[in-house]
């Protein structure tokens, strides 16, 4: 074990760790300034539980309807050797009619091993050059994230023979007339080129792997799939950029003690005994960069948005930009009441008076 | 053994190529210009062989001074060649045109029958009322013209030539919808984007040389802003010389960044790390200050133009910023330094013009976040092409770390084929290369 | 008594906000033991109200808000069946002639012989049969059992067969889905055909296979069988002698190295270590 | 966003209460607005579990779909639903009216949230294709309730309508509270800020009113722990009974499905109702009756698209019909800017903060003085107003005063004076017809005024080319226009 695993470890506990995957691996693009949030998803820190015991439980749940009709709608489109999926992919990559292969790598040979399903996934994958494959169902993928392998699970992987590589994500949001959540759609992108990058790393070759993925979703208000293809160019460069400042993640150790660990020290119970004030506190002492856009993005939003109160930031980053530098409220108000600006704040503290001042004069503030 | 073909070789031989497409093209031809790669000559010649062939023409441009400027331009060199200026009412021509004896200005397109070529605003041949359409146009800056006033005039014409810089900025709308994303006729997409996507089988061309950017700038701006097609300077290194008139006194943080930026082409005035609001005083006094004390030192250019160096007038120079109130703010400290006729302006307005040395208060100076606004590659693009010598980015430091935590989390939709380059790319890029070009400022 | 179902009903309430808050704070333990809790609460005010039913005289109108929907319209139109599951589950595959999924031995049967069963039941069927085969081998005529991966002659996920058919249609190459699809979809036209005025169900099954198959689909939405059978038994001679061979070839293995069971249920590959060995010896 | 409004939210957080960025509503309210609550199925992309909908606070009618996932279940609510929706549509169109005059009033739907109207948008879309005669056969009423849903989406887009409302945009847009943004979007939270429960700041309010459990969500996504823990049960319950056929069970377990539901919709319908309230106690702005106006004229012009058995809305508009509504929305966005600024002296405020505006008093006013370079004189008065506020506009602009919209004032020049600026102001136009300007129509000296770039300078619409003229650079004529009907088979859901 390398001293930082070690260290990585130390800071993990007891607590069993959590790997990336490809939602941890897309999050490094959301908040990339959060050495938090980064430092915890490195060492496998489960937020979620250390969120809840440090009083600050994740404000987001998942509807059991949603998943339901997420596993429903996958199930359907690959019934009966994907037949519905072999025809988008006949119709959106010109597939030869000969290419109609379809392997299961769910498990192997009965054997759900995470190792062995990967090991089988690269020998078909490889082997599909000679037009044993077209449709690989539920392969496993790795990835080197700071050292640490995630596995990673495409829904499906397409091969178009003489051709490339093509990733497919299953996804139950509906496109209607042509048009999907784009917010949605921006996710699955990041998601297939973590994917994508997995699979180039498998393969060996960056040519072999399409930067063009494939979106199934529903169609209108129906259960019948439709195709869209994501070009994921952008997400890819982000993606690589960011894996490779994570491999700095020495550095960011470096800024913390030795002591620091986020142990919930659970009981056999498997229930978290450490107590939570101690434990928040020692999540404290790791910089976050709190911004209102987390509250539907991390685990420890509200955590965090806590410890952001009387920010300006907590207001959001229009406030924060149109405040210039002004870190805190209670200083632009001061400012705005005409206390003394350090040599730096001339400009905003006077926009502040004057903007001030016109309230005062329309609305009879003071 | 073949020689390199020389820039000069290269620009003749794809114009060449336009024109042969031109003769034989049954809907029209498209011609991306990178900065100062002869857009404008590209226009005039095609306009002259057009109507030497005894075509009448009519030519759209965007802005009224950029229309001007073209009149100008055939005008003169083709003198026995009678060119109508269509103008909207209360338009008023220009001296410069109005001196021109075969220019012949009209608000009314009937009024100009005579004439073979007709000049007017996209905006204004969008009103004209014709029964029988003209055989050609040609549409120039058509990347900054958007699709719905393509809509309006493309009733006019047969056939149309369009030329522009893919890079500029895209035209916008005030009101904010996605409502026709996706759709091959989206009104707020560019009129080449909605052309290509009904007319696949356009050529498009590219213009292969830049007479603007020096060897200093071109690869830079070629790689950062257009990896597919790049392009190279018409000039080498040796034949754009910018010097000075005076020697400085010791050496002030300007003085450096001004010898840096004519010895490299490029100089990153950095500012001590801080974050302000956009009309950072500090930034904004930098920019005044560094062309004010260039018209001081007295700088002059000598390239392939003229045998003998040329002053750099005021008018030579432009300090180029993202937002309105930053330009204003620039032209009020520009006042009180006394300094009187140096262009400041906005990225949108800077468009298509050219400059001797231009000095730009970078987007993300001193930003917290990066926005969508201020990542626009088009932006950085127009900001960093405009010059023939030198450009000075006044800038805090902190922007590259600012990249690095910028959440990359746009929204992607359906239909809408994502942007290259990419502005987050696009300025990392720009930045890494100003790194070696760093003035810290005192 | 009905106090008691108040009391019955403010302990729920109060019972699911409890719950919900246990969620909320992560406290999955808790959430457990309440859930508990609230099954046993709803029981008792079922229990209660269905007895406070039978003292009631007319019975219950719909409520005014329920006004909405039919409330018969839906599936359960088709009873269920008289027949032991395994004999339905052995209509529909003996109908289809291929390996198949429950989803599909479901709607199978619920199109042709007009019930329907749930899926889940099906799946816990493969157990009984093997179960029943372990004790007393072959005693009864046939077995619904599992189709076997040609790579490892394990069982395939979810793909029921049927004990009497031979070895070869019941081993799956990587062709041999979608060879099974189309030769299911010509039986299913076959089928439609057949029958004088098949149900609307069948006809809908119909319509999802012709919708997969190229060449087979009306743009109408309307099915016609003849169609379908040729536009299936095309593509089905393109993958044919590929996906026999693989077939042929892992039928020999299996009939060559598995026991009798093993043969009706598959084996399975042991856990890692010794198990990528054999991966390795298949590649 | 503005300086302005930031330190609202500034104050707002160090007051622990919402403050107002507006002096006035620009919003119309309707006396008798229908408010309208939908919730749908998690995972669906149109699947109503119920809604609560009504023009009365009192009495609520409340719909719900037992098995979202049943197709027929689903039109039978669209089918009550229009009961409802188009009963109070008809009470609008039903007035009598002059031949070439609109409506005397329109109706007006309140969602609580953006998410609501676009629950609206896909309901509409979901049902104004779909066929009243075959084997899918709804109701007539099914599609028309589409058509009218669409019709009250669309309008939403347009910059200055307020047919269809949601709730949280109007309210977020005349208070700054002291969270973000994103935190406004919860129309209980915003409320806490905005009058929270006596003893409460707004911050200890919109905090409490986080929790699912005692605040549901505004919808139409209900919370994952009452879909998981009380939904769900609920209506396996119902499954369970339909099929086993107990009417009694059946009727039950259909009675605490609605109660449950019921519980996750009330506390939002008070809500609405209480932020209606809220908003009546704001004067309307002055433009506000203008716009419902252009409202009115949509509502009648829909009502009688309608009758003369005009098309369904596309699924997406073509070449010409997207560029002339582009040109309408941009018409009407500018128009709203000028507007809001002249109605309300704390929008203009922004504009006075930028420089883009200013206030200050006239000091000089040669209120008769001619121009008489051209062949005849004209009345060009000029004035000096001195202004103690930025002035970024440059000579030669041409300003406006809220005050005397009809009159143009160009700068002549801006000097400096001291720490104060004078501009000097030539004024043409609104001072009547003669040589000398009608008493009042010219600022005079001592008269504290305002003025600004910011213009409605209305320019008449754009001509486009007929659909059938449509330009080869844009595909060229499309196709006669059929509107789709929904392949059923397609949508018939498994």
């Amino acid at each position: 074990m390398s001293p930082t695993e070690a260290r990585l470890a130390r800071l993990r506990g007891r607590t069993p760790p959590r790997r990336h995957d490809a939602r941890t691996v897309a999050a490094l693009t959301v908040n990339p300034a959060c050495a938090r949030r980064a430092l915890m998803d490195a060492a496998g820190v489960d937020k979620q539980q250390l969120a809840a015991h440090t009083g600050y439980p994740a404000p987001f749940g998942q509807s059991q309807f949603a998943i339901t009709r997420g596993n429903a709608f996958e199930a359907q489109v690959k019934d009966n050797g994907a037949a519905q999926l072999l025809t988008l992919l006949r119709e959106i990559l010109g597939l030869d009619i000969t290419e109609a292969h379809y392997t299961d790598l769910n498990e192997v040979g009965g054997n759900q091993d995470s190792e062995l399903r990967h090991v089988y996934t690269k020998q078909r994958l490889t082997a599909a050059v000679m037009g044993t494959g077209t449709m690989f169902d539920h392969p496993l993928l790795r990835l080197d994230v700071a050292g640490r392998y995630a596995y990673l699970e495409p829904d499906l992987i397409a091969f178009r023979h003489r051709g490339t590589f093509h990733i497919v994500e299953i996804k139950s949001f509906a496109i209607v007339d042509e048009q999907a959540d784009p917010a949605k759609v921006a996710a699955t992108a990041v998601q297939s080129a973590v994917y994508v990058l997995a699979l180039r790393d498998l393969l060996g070759r960056e040519d072999a792997v399409h930067h063009e993925t494939i979106l199934v979703c529903p169609k209108d208000f129906s259960n019948h799939p439709v195709v869209a293809k994501v070009d994921v160019r952008r997400q890819l460069g982000v993606l690589r950029r960011q894996l490779t400042r994570i491999e700095r993640i020495d550095e960011l150790l470096a800024l913390h003690s030795d002591e620091l660990t986020f142990d919930l020290d659970p009981g056999e119970d498997q229930r978290p005994r450490r107590p939570p004030e101690e434990l928040a506190n020692a999540v404290r002492t790791v910089n976050a960069s709190y911004t209102p856009e987390c509250l539907s993005a991390c685990e420890l939003c509200y955590l965090c948005r806590d410890e952001a109160q009387g920010t300006s930031g907590a207001l959001g980053k229009m406030v924060r930009a149109d405040l210039g530098g002004i870190e805190f409220t209670r200083q632009a108000l001061d400012l705005a009441r005409g206390a003394s600006p350090g040599p730096d704040r001339e400009e905003v503290a006077g926009l502040l008076v004057e903007a001030a001042r016109l309230r005062q004069e329309i609305l009879g503030e003071t | 053994m073949t020689r390199l073909a020389s820039p000069a070789e290269l620009a003749r031989a794809a114009a060449d190529a336009i024109m042969a497409d031109l003769s034989r093209a049954n809907r029209g031809v498209v011609v991306d210009s990178p900065p100062g790669a002869g857009k404008s000559t590209l226009v005039v010649r095609a306009a002259a062989e057009l109507a030497a062939a005894g075509e009448r023409i009519m030519v759209a441009g965007q802005t009224n001074e950029q229309v001007d400027d073209l009149v100008g331009r055939l005008a003169a060199q083709l003198p026995q060649l009678p060119v109508g200026r269509l103008g909207a009412r209360g338009y008023a021509v220009p001296e410069r045109v109005a001196q021109l004896s075969n220019v012949q200005a009209a608000t009314n397109a009937t009024d100009l029958a005579a004439c073979p070529v007709v000049l007017g605003t996209a905006a204004k041949w969008a009103t004209v009322t014709e029964e029988t359409p003209w055989p050609w146009a040609i549409v120039d800056e058509a990347y900054q013209m958007r699709s719905d006033l393509l809509l309006r005039m493309a009733g006019q014409f047969e056939k149309a030539l369009f030329v522009g810089d893919p890079g500029q900025l895209d035209p916008f709308s005030t009101v904010e919808t996605e409502r026709w994303l996706g759709l091959s006729w989206d009104p707020m997409s560019s009129a080449v984007a909605v052309l290509l996507n009904h007319n696949p089988q356009i050529p498009v061309h590219t213009l292969p040389v830049s007479w603007r950017l020096p060897a200093t700038a071109a690869p830079v701006v070629s790689q950062s802003f257009y990896p597919f097609t790049g392009f190279t300077s018409a000039t080498a290194r040796s034949e754009r010389q910018l010097t000075w008139n005076t020697h400085a006194f010791g050496t002030s943080a300007f003085d450096l960044a001004l010898e840096t930026a004519a010895e490299a082409g490029w100089a990153l005035y950095e500012l001590p790390h801080r974050h302000t609001l956009r009309t950072d005083a500090e930034a904004i006094r930098a920019c005044a200050g560094l062309a004010a004390r260039l018209l001081e030192r007295g700088a002059s250019t000598s390239s392939e133009r003229s045998a003998e160096p040329l002053p750099v007038t005021p008018s030579r120079i432009a300090i180029g910023t993202a937002h309105r109130d930053q330009a204003l703010a620039v032209k009020r400290v520009l006042a009180e330094l006394g300094v009187h006729g140096v262009v400041a302006d906005t990225a949108n307005r800077l468009q298509g013009r050219e400059f001797d040395v231009t000095i730009i208060l970078h987007p993300l100076s001193g930003r917290r976040d990066a926005t969508a606004f201020h990542l626009e590659v088009g932006r950085l693009c127009v900001l960093t092409s405009r010059h023939r010598h030198a450009c000075i980015v006044v800038a805090r430091a902190g922007i590259p770390e600012l990249l690095d935590a910028h959440p990359s989390v746009d929204p992607v939709h359906l239909g809408v084929p994502a942007k290259f380059p990419d502005g987050w790319e696009a300025n990392q890029s720009i930045m890494s290369h100003l790194a070696n070009w760093r003035v810290p400022a005192p | 008594m009905a106090d008691l179902i108040q009391t019955l009903e403010r302990r729920i309430d109060r019972l699911r906000v409890a719950v919900r808050e246990a969620v909320l704070a992560g406290d999955g333990t808790r959430a457990k033991t309440l859930r508990a809790e609230l099954r046993e609460a709803d029981q008792a005010w079922e229990a209660a109200l269905a007895e406070a039913e039978l003292n009631r005289t007319e019975p219950p109108g719909l409520s005014r808000e329920s006004q909405v929907g039919p409330d018969a319209g839906d599936g359960s139109s088709t009873q269920s069946s008289l027949l032991p599951l395994r004999e339905q589950v052995y209509e529909a595959l003996s109908l289809l002639q291929v390996p198949a999924a429950p989803r599909l031995i479901a709607t199978v049967h619920e199109a042709f012989f007009a019930t329907a069963f749930s899926t889940t039941r099906v799946t816990s069927l493969r157990r009984d049969e093997e179960r029943s085969f372990r004790a007393a081998p072959f005693t009864r005529p046939y077995y619904i059992c599992s189709a076997l991966i040609a790579d490892f002659l394990s069982p395939a996920r979810a793909l029921l067969a049927v004990s009497t058919w031979p070895m070869e249609s019941r081993v799956i190459g990587s062709l041999s889905p979608r060879v099974d699809f189309l030769t299911a979809a010509i039986r299913v036209a076959e089928a439609v055909e057949r029958i004088p005025g098949p149900m609307p169900a069948a006809r809908r099954l119909l319509w999802r296979f012709a919708a997969s198959i190229p060449g087979a689909a009306h743009s109408s939405g309307d099915v016609h069988p003849p169609t379908i059978r040729s536009a299936a038994e095309a593509e089905l001679t393109v993958h044919a002698d590929a996906d026999s061979r693989t077939r042929r070839e892992a039928a020999e293995r299996a009939r060559r190295q598995l026991s009798d069971v093993e043969q009706l249920f598959g084996i399975r590959l042991k856990p890692a270590g010794r198990a990528a060995g054999a991966v390795d010896g298949d590649a | 966003m503005s300086l302005l409004t930031a330190l609202a939210r500034v104050l707002a957080a160090e007051t622990g209460r919402a403050q107002p960025i507006r002096t006035v509503r620009h919003v119309h309210l309707s006396g008798r607005p229908l408010v309208f609550i939908p919730l749908q199925l998690a995972g669906e992309a149109c699947a109503p579990l119920a809604v609560l909908v009504g023009d009365d606070p009192g009495r609520p009618a409340m719909l719900t779909v037992h098995e979202p996932r049943d197709r027929t279940q689903r039109f039978d609510f669209a089918a009550a639903l229009a009961e409802v929706i188009l009963g109070y549509i008809n009470s609008y169109s039903t007035v009598s009216t002059a031949p070439d005059q609109p409506y005397p009033d329109a109706p007006q739907l309140l969602v609580p949230n953006p998410q609501g109207a676009a629950f609206t948008r896909l309901l509409g879309r979901s049902t104004r294709f779909r066929r009243t005669d075959g084997e899918f056969a709804v109701k007539e009423s099914v599609p028309l309730l589409g058509r009218w849903l669409s019709f009250y989406a669309e309008r939403m887009e347009v910059p200055a309508a307020a047919l269809l409302v949601p709730m949280t945009t109007v309210l977020a847009d005349h208070w700054a509270t002291g969270q973000s943004a994103a935190e406004d979007a919860n129309l209980a939270a915003l409320l806490g800020w905005i009058v929270p429960p006596p003893g409460m700041t707004g911050a200890a309010a919109a905090r409490a009113a986080e929790d699912p459990v005692r605040f549901p969500p505004a919808g139409p996504a209900t919370d994952p722990s009452f879909d998981n823990e009380v939904l769900e049960p609920r209506i396996r319950a119902v499954r369970a009974a339909r099929v086993t056929g107990d009417g009694g069970a059946l009727h039950r377990a259909q009675t605490a499905m609605e109660a449950a539901l019921r519980t996750q919709l009330e506390p939002t319908w008070e809500l609405m109702w209480r932020a209606i309230g809220l908003l009546r106690t704001i004067d309307e702005g002055a433009h506000v009756a203008e716009r419902w106006q252009s409202d009115c004229w949509a509502f009648t012009s829909h009502v009688a698209h309608l009758r003369d058995g005009g098309f369904p809305q596309p699924r997406r508009d073509g070449a010409v019909a997207a560029a002339a509504r582009l040109a309408r929305l941009e018409r009407d966005q500018q128009r709203l800017n000028v507007q809001r600024a002249y109605d309300d002296p704390l929008v203009m405020a922004e504009y006075r903060l930028t420089g883009e505006a200013f206030a200050g008093t006239v000091t000089e006013a040669q209120s008769d003085r001619l121009d008489t370079t051209g062949k005849r004189a004209k009345l060009r008065p000029w004035i000096v107003v001195e202004t103690a506020e930025q002035v970024s506009a440059a000579p030669g602009t041409v300003l406006t005063c809220p005050a005397r919209p009809g009159q143009a004032a160009e700068i002549i020049e801006v000097a400096p004076a001291g720490d104060l600026t004078h501009v000097t102001l030539q004024l043409s136009g609104g001072m009547g017809r003669a040589l000398v300007p009608l008493p009042g129509s010219v600022p005079a000296a001592g008269e504290t005024i305002s003025y600004t770039t910011l213009r409605d300078d209305f320019q008449s619409a754009p001509r486009f080319p007929d659909r059938e003229q449509t330009p080869w650079t844009h595909g060229g004529p499309p196709p006669e226009y059929v509107p789709p009907v929904s392949e059923d088979e397609a949508e018939d859901i498994a």
